[in-house]
């Protein structure tokens, strides 16, 4: 390639002013947005908590004297005692409640964690693909997405569930692959305006490839909204999990989740209210910090200053 | 007496990352039918500092300073007072026509209830004067157009709805800001030859807020150059196109292309007036 | 200013010919059927090497459609466009990116046209990557550095985003990614309206100092004819997809022909009191006489 | 205005359709049938079962039979509960489940608006922090939790209202079930009124009403309303659908006579012929509700209806 500048020795110039140059780092829109989210008191606080319920049902079991599918003969529904070491008293089989909770708060996570990833990943490639494509590639897809949401998906899950049984990981794919649609409308929708921006334009221009723009271009450009909705869409599988948990169709014994120990401390809540209790203040706090923090997200990523 | 007097106006922004000195400090008056055009770049302060005016600064906006309309305080008046002077006796327009108007409702609407709020006119008088001031701005069949929605007119077209629906109580004031920014220049020119008309027939006073000096040049009798949120130059505009006095004036007069001349290469403005400003 | 180009001997290297541009859009209705939008009817212009050609028209007028159609970022329903005297429109895939090293675009909106998530080197560097690979990584930079420094920006910015630069320094750096493969024309597509009066005028001069430095074409798309007079040397009026005149700026502007041109010459604002208040009359007895022929 | 609404309703059917035939199709093709219960059914009972609901024919043909009697308004007949029809079944659970929805679906409905558009207009101040606690607190309390919650306080230990069951004519007793379906609905539907009467409020024309010196109540009314409302209702058809899956746990925890208890039970046993006839049900319900919720949304934005 003939020299640019016409002259070459000025091209070497340029290669030695290369290395003493130390430009100082640009500010990321990233580096921006967290910025802007640690100021954002309730989110950090949410942060805080969600960390603190992940360690919680992870970590905590190694501490507690009983396992969750241990039985104490001696301590059948029984209210806290702590000599016993049943901090948060026992269930109608005399299992250990606390460790129950921890078990149950793990199976809920990992439930939304993957089922999130799976929603999240078919609805970015979906949408991608839809939004980019456009014409009538986008419109049969879309048609698609529009009859999904037409149908009473709960009842999809729960035709899922009985047909596969109870086993968690189809639970987990299931709930992913019927959460994805709103995640594809709305990567759709910030395909098709990013790729209307002209710095796509300027890529063709440039005479980059239709890969090259998607990966380099427009990929980049949507993780603020796919972050934004899939931080909302972890306490929607939450709930959707508890929800199915509570007809029955959940996680199978001894394993537990939190919506399952509260459909069975619910209908005992008179007698033995610690049953129903513990569940349902981590379950509620977990979903509130979780929604908080999908909010400040939100408020961090696009300003409009609301 | 003055119709309208300004002294030391200020406005500032409390944004996430500090205040924001919008004006820092406008002082201005204006005669009965007197016409002044404030000019400035983007960031000048010049819309914000017309707002002010009105009390239609945005909820993170405060404005400060004085400013006496036919005699009277009216800055940051209480809404139920302030409601006596917009449209009644200080009419605006805005810059971009396409979203000043409502798209849910008929323009026969969004007009009659002018006249109906402060004239207290029954609706069909309320409608009548509408088509007679849609006359008057030059709209053709406004008897059947008054009855569609805007998304129905062209920019222009809507403009003159804007001008039409601010002139509707025959306002002592009205403030344009930035009228034809977004329209094409021969919509333009009809705009401000509109604008130059009414303001002879109604005896209007007009403030005509622009960045664009050609159109400064037909309009005003005084022109205020703004840079910064502060007052540059305020002249008659015959003396101020003839040998404008401050730096930044002389700069912005070079750096326009001009059609009736030919220059090789435009001079750029130079911003050495700043350094004795920045201490300020 | 450059002396007018003598451009009969040498052989232009854009030649169009009949270029026309349909698009079919939804009618309204309950079967909604399809109707056909010419945007743009048989243009022909050519435009010569280091000459700039000026396009100028109101917003509608297919100024943008025809600039991107004439370089194939969208396809034209018929006509020819000839680079180098091959047609653009009859190129393979490859052919055609390799048409993009020697043609470039410069847009309007300088932020929107930078990708917020890549540094300022990047950006630039962005077409070297794609037209050579093989290139090294320093040099690659090396070429950034000097590009960045010849449209106005210092090198310690190249690690800065493009939410931290000014409306003129994101267009500077739009200019430098366009200029960093060499081309040897530029479509400017309203390349300075965006831009407040100060920084218009740097932007216009840097654009006139690169073309003579470097011998570039360029077709400058604008609705603002004041802009357009002063920097190129042909102009071109286009108005509802036609072009109702083409010719030498100072032609075009000192006595335009068609009735269109006149009506837009007279409706610019001109910056000297007593200039304007004759335009004012002149454009009343322009409206007169059009309402006077209308009624006729 | 006719031509959008008939191509809205020619467009539905295709959907209503493709709909019942996805559901018909992943049912039977799923493993296990209504009749392999624990105690193995002698072979030859078992086929003429099979034969009775001809579930030995060919599935094509089976589906057209199906889809063909579903047009005239027979589900078919239920497999468990074999003395009924599907439809007799659907008709006796249908009219509480629609009260018992709708209600909740329009109080709901109305709350969140006029929450959502009070807690905008005094934004940041005490009735929006207030409000958006509340829209909280409906959003993330599951409902069967809320319902265990309120049966235990109110019901239980106040005892202002029945804790549960069902006598026809008693609205007391429905005080509970409903409040529990109507939060988190009111929740989303304020949450979105919120978010869009905050974008209104920001937007030039409202700006340009402040300019004619309108009071604030006139603008809010005239000016703010209509396209605040428009995200909103565009929102409605997948709300109702959520509140209606959100009636399968009210009607079991309150023991209350609605569709929703056959429909857990007989997806439980594969009582094909139930499920599929609840699920095109519950389609048909949210096809209708969308459809009204386009004409709607027609109606309120002229750009719509315009061309």
């Amino acid at each position: 390639m003939a020299g640019l500048t016409g002259k070459d020795a000025v091209l070497t110039e340029y290669a030695k002013k290369l290395e003493t140059l130390d430009a100082p780092k640009g500010r990321s829109l990233t580096q921006d947005a967290t910025r802007r989210l640690v100021r954002n008191t309730a989110a950090v606080i949410s942060i805080g908590v969600v960390i603190a319920i992940v360690l919680f049902a992870f970590v905590g079991p190694y501490f507690l004297p009983w396992t969750y599918d241990k039985i104490d003969w001696s301590g059948i529904r029984k209210p806290p005692n702590f000599e016993a070491g049943h901090f948060a008293g026992t269930d109608q089989n005399g299992r250990d409640m606390l460790a129950r909770i921890m078990q149950g708060t793990q199976m809920s996570l990992i439930v939304a964690g993957v089922a999130t990833l799976v929603s999240v990943i078919i609805g970015v490639v979906y949408g991608a693909i839809a939004g980019y494509f456009g014409g009538k590639v986008d419109a049969v897809m879309m048609r698609f997405v529009d009859i999904m949401y037409a149908l009473p998906y709960i009842l999809f899950v729960i035709i899922l569930v009985v047909i596969f049984g109870r086993n968690p990981v189809l639970l987990f794919v299931g709930i992913g692959c019927l959460e994805w649609l709103t995640m594809a409308r709305i990567v759709r929708g910030q395909t098709l305006s990013i790729k209307e921006r002209e710095f796509v334009e300027a890529a063709r221009a440039s005479g980059a490839s239709s890969w090259a723009i998607i990966f380099r271009h427009i990929v980049p450009n949507l993780t603020g909204p796919v972050v934004i909705y899939a931080t909302l869409t972890v306490p929607e599988i939450i709930l959707t999990e508890s929800f199915l948990s509570y007809l029955g169709l959940g996680v199978q014994e001894p394993q537990t989740s939190l919506g399952t120990l509260i459909s069975f401390g619910a209908p005992v809540a008179e007698t033995l209210p610690w049953m129903l209790i513990g569940p349902a203040v981590v379950l509620v706090s977990l979903l509130l910090c979780l929604t908080y923090i999908g909010d400040g997200l939100r408020d961090a990523l696009d300003p409009k200053d609301r | 007496m003055a119709l309208l007097e300004v002294k030391n106006l200020k406005v500032d922004f409390a944004t996430n990352d500090g205040v924001v000195h919008a004006v820092r400090d406008l002082s201005y008056s204006l005669e009965k039918g007197g016409t002044l055009a404030i000019v400035g770049e983007s960031g000048s302060g010049k819309t914000q500092g017309a707002f002010a005016l009105l009390g239609l600064l945005p909820r993170n906006g405060t404005a400060s300073g004085s400013v006496m309309f036919d005699g009277k305080e009216i800055l940051n008046l209480p809404l139920k007072q302030m409601n006596q002077y917009r449209a009644e006796r200080i009419g605006i327009i805005f810059q971009d026509p396409m979203t000043s108007l409502n798209p849910y409702l008929r323009i026969s609407r969004q007009m009659t209830e002018v006249l109906e709020h402060h004239r207290g006119m029954s609706h069909s008088a309320a409608l009548a004067e509408s088509v007679r001031f849609l006359d008057a701005v030059r709209i053709p069949d406004a008897k059947n157009r008054v009855h569609m929605y805007p998304h129905e007119f062209s920019g222009g077209m809507r403009q003159r709805v804007m001008i039409a629906m601010a002139l509707l109580c025959q306002p002592e004031l009205l403030i344009a800001d930035e009228p034809t920014t977004a329209l094409d220049v021969t919509v333009q020119a009809e705009i401000i030859d509109l604008l130059v008309d009414l303001q002879e027939d109604f005896g209007t006073a007009i403030i005509l807020i622009t960045h664009d000096l050609g159109i400064v040049a037909g309009t005003c009798e005084d022109t205020l150059v703004m840079f910064g949120g502060k007052v540059m130059e305020h002249r008659k505009t015959l003396d101020l196109f003839a040998n404008p006095q401050h730096p930044y004036t002389q700069g912005l007069m070079a750096a326009i292309p001009r059609l009736d001349q030919k220059v090789d290469r435009l001079s750029t403005v130079s911003y050495e007036f700043m350094v004795g400003e920045r201490q300020a | 200013m450059s002396e007018t180009l003598n451009t009969s001997t040498r052989e232009p290297i854009l030649q169009v010919r009949d270029i026309s541009v349909e698009f079919s859009i939804p009618a309204g209705g309950l079967f909604a059927g399809r109707k056909i939008l010419r945007a743009v009817k048989n243009v022909s212009f050519d435009l010569y090497q280091g000459e700039t050609l000026g396009i100028v028209g109101e917003s509608g007028c297919g100024k943008s459609t025809l600039s991107r159609a004439v370089i194939r970022m969208l396809e034209a329903t018929s006509g020819e466009s000839l680079w180098m005297g091959k047609d653009i429109r009859k190129m393979s895939v490859k052919e055609l990116v390799a048409l993009r090293k020697d043609v470039q675009m410069i847009f309007q909106d300088p932020l929107a046209s930078l990708n917020p998530r890549m540094t300022c080197g990047a950006i630039i560097a962005e077409p070297l990557l794609i037209h050579y690979p093989e290139v090294s990584k320093t040099e690659r930079m090396a070429r950034v550095i000097a590009m960045m420094e010849k449209v106005g920006l210092t090198a310690d910015m190249i690690n800065k985003y493009p939410h931290e630069f000014s409306g003129g320094q994101c267009q500077r750096i739009g200019i430098a990614r366009a200029l960093i493969t060499n081309p040897k024309m530029i479509v400017c597509d309203e390349a300075v309206s965006a831009l407040d009066v100060s920084v218009r005028a740097q932007v216009i001069n840097l654009l006139m100092d690169l073309q003579k430095e470097l011998g570039i074409s360029l077709l400058f798309i604008s609705h603002d004819i004041a802009v357009v007079r002063h920097i190129a040397q042909r102009v071109m009026v286009l108005y509802f997809g036609e072009v109702v005149e083409i010719g030498d700026a100072e032609q075009v502007v000192m006595n335009p022909q068609h009735d269109y041109t006149k009506k837009l010459i007279a409706s610019v604002p001109v910056p000297d009191p007593k200039v304007e208040m004759e335009r004012r009359e002149l454009r009343r007895r322009l409206r007169r006489e059009a309402a006077g022929k209308a009624a006729a | 205005m006719f031509g959008y609404v008939s191509r809205r309703v020619l467009s539905a059917i295709p959907i209503a359709l493709i709909a019942v035939t996805a559901c018909f199709f992943i049912l039977r093709l799923a493993p296990g049938g209504p009749f392999d219960g624990e105690r193995a059914l002698p072979p030859v009972t078992l086929a003429n079962l099979r034969a009775h609901y001809n579930l030995d024919l060919p599935l094509i043909q089976q589906y057209f039979l199906y889809v063909g009697r579903l047009l005239q308004g027979d589900f078919g007949p239920s497999m468990v509960y074999n003395d009924f029809t599907v439809a007799q079944m659907l008709w006796i659970g249908l009219p509480f489940t629609l009260m018992l929805g709708f209600s909740a679906f329009i109080i709901g409905t109305i709350v969140g608006l006029v929450a959502g558009a009070l807690s905008a207009v005094n934004q940041n101040k005490l009735p929006d922090y207030i409000l958006v606690m509340l829209v909280m607190v409906g959003l993330v309390v599951p409902n069967f939790l809320m319902a265990a919650v309120l049966q235990l306080v109110f019901g239980v230990y106040l005892d202002w209202f029945p804790a549960g069951g069902w006598q026809n004519g008693s609205i007391a007793h429905l005080v509970l079930p409903v409040t529990v379906l109507v939060l988190p609905h009111a929740g989303r539907t304020a949450r979105l009124m919120r978010g869009s009467m905050i974008e209104v409020l920001g937007t030039n024309y409202i700006r340009t009403a402040k300019a004619k010196g309108l009071g604030q109540r006139l603008i809010l009314a005239r000016h703010a309303i209509k396209p605040a409302l428009l995200p909103v209702v565009s929102y409605l058809g997948p709300g109702l659908s959520y509140l209606l899956t959100g009636s399968l746990i009210v009607e079991q925890v309150f023991a209350l006579p609605g569709i929703g208890k056959y429909f857990i039970s007989a997806a439980l046993n594969r009582d094909y012929g139930l499920v599929l006839g609840t699920t095109i049900l519950y389609m048909f319900i949210i096809l209708a509700v969308n459809l009204l919720v386009d004409i709607i949304y027609a109606w309120l934005d002229p750009k719509v209806r315009y061309h």
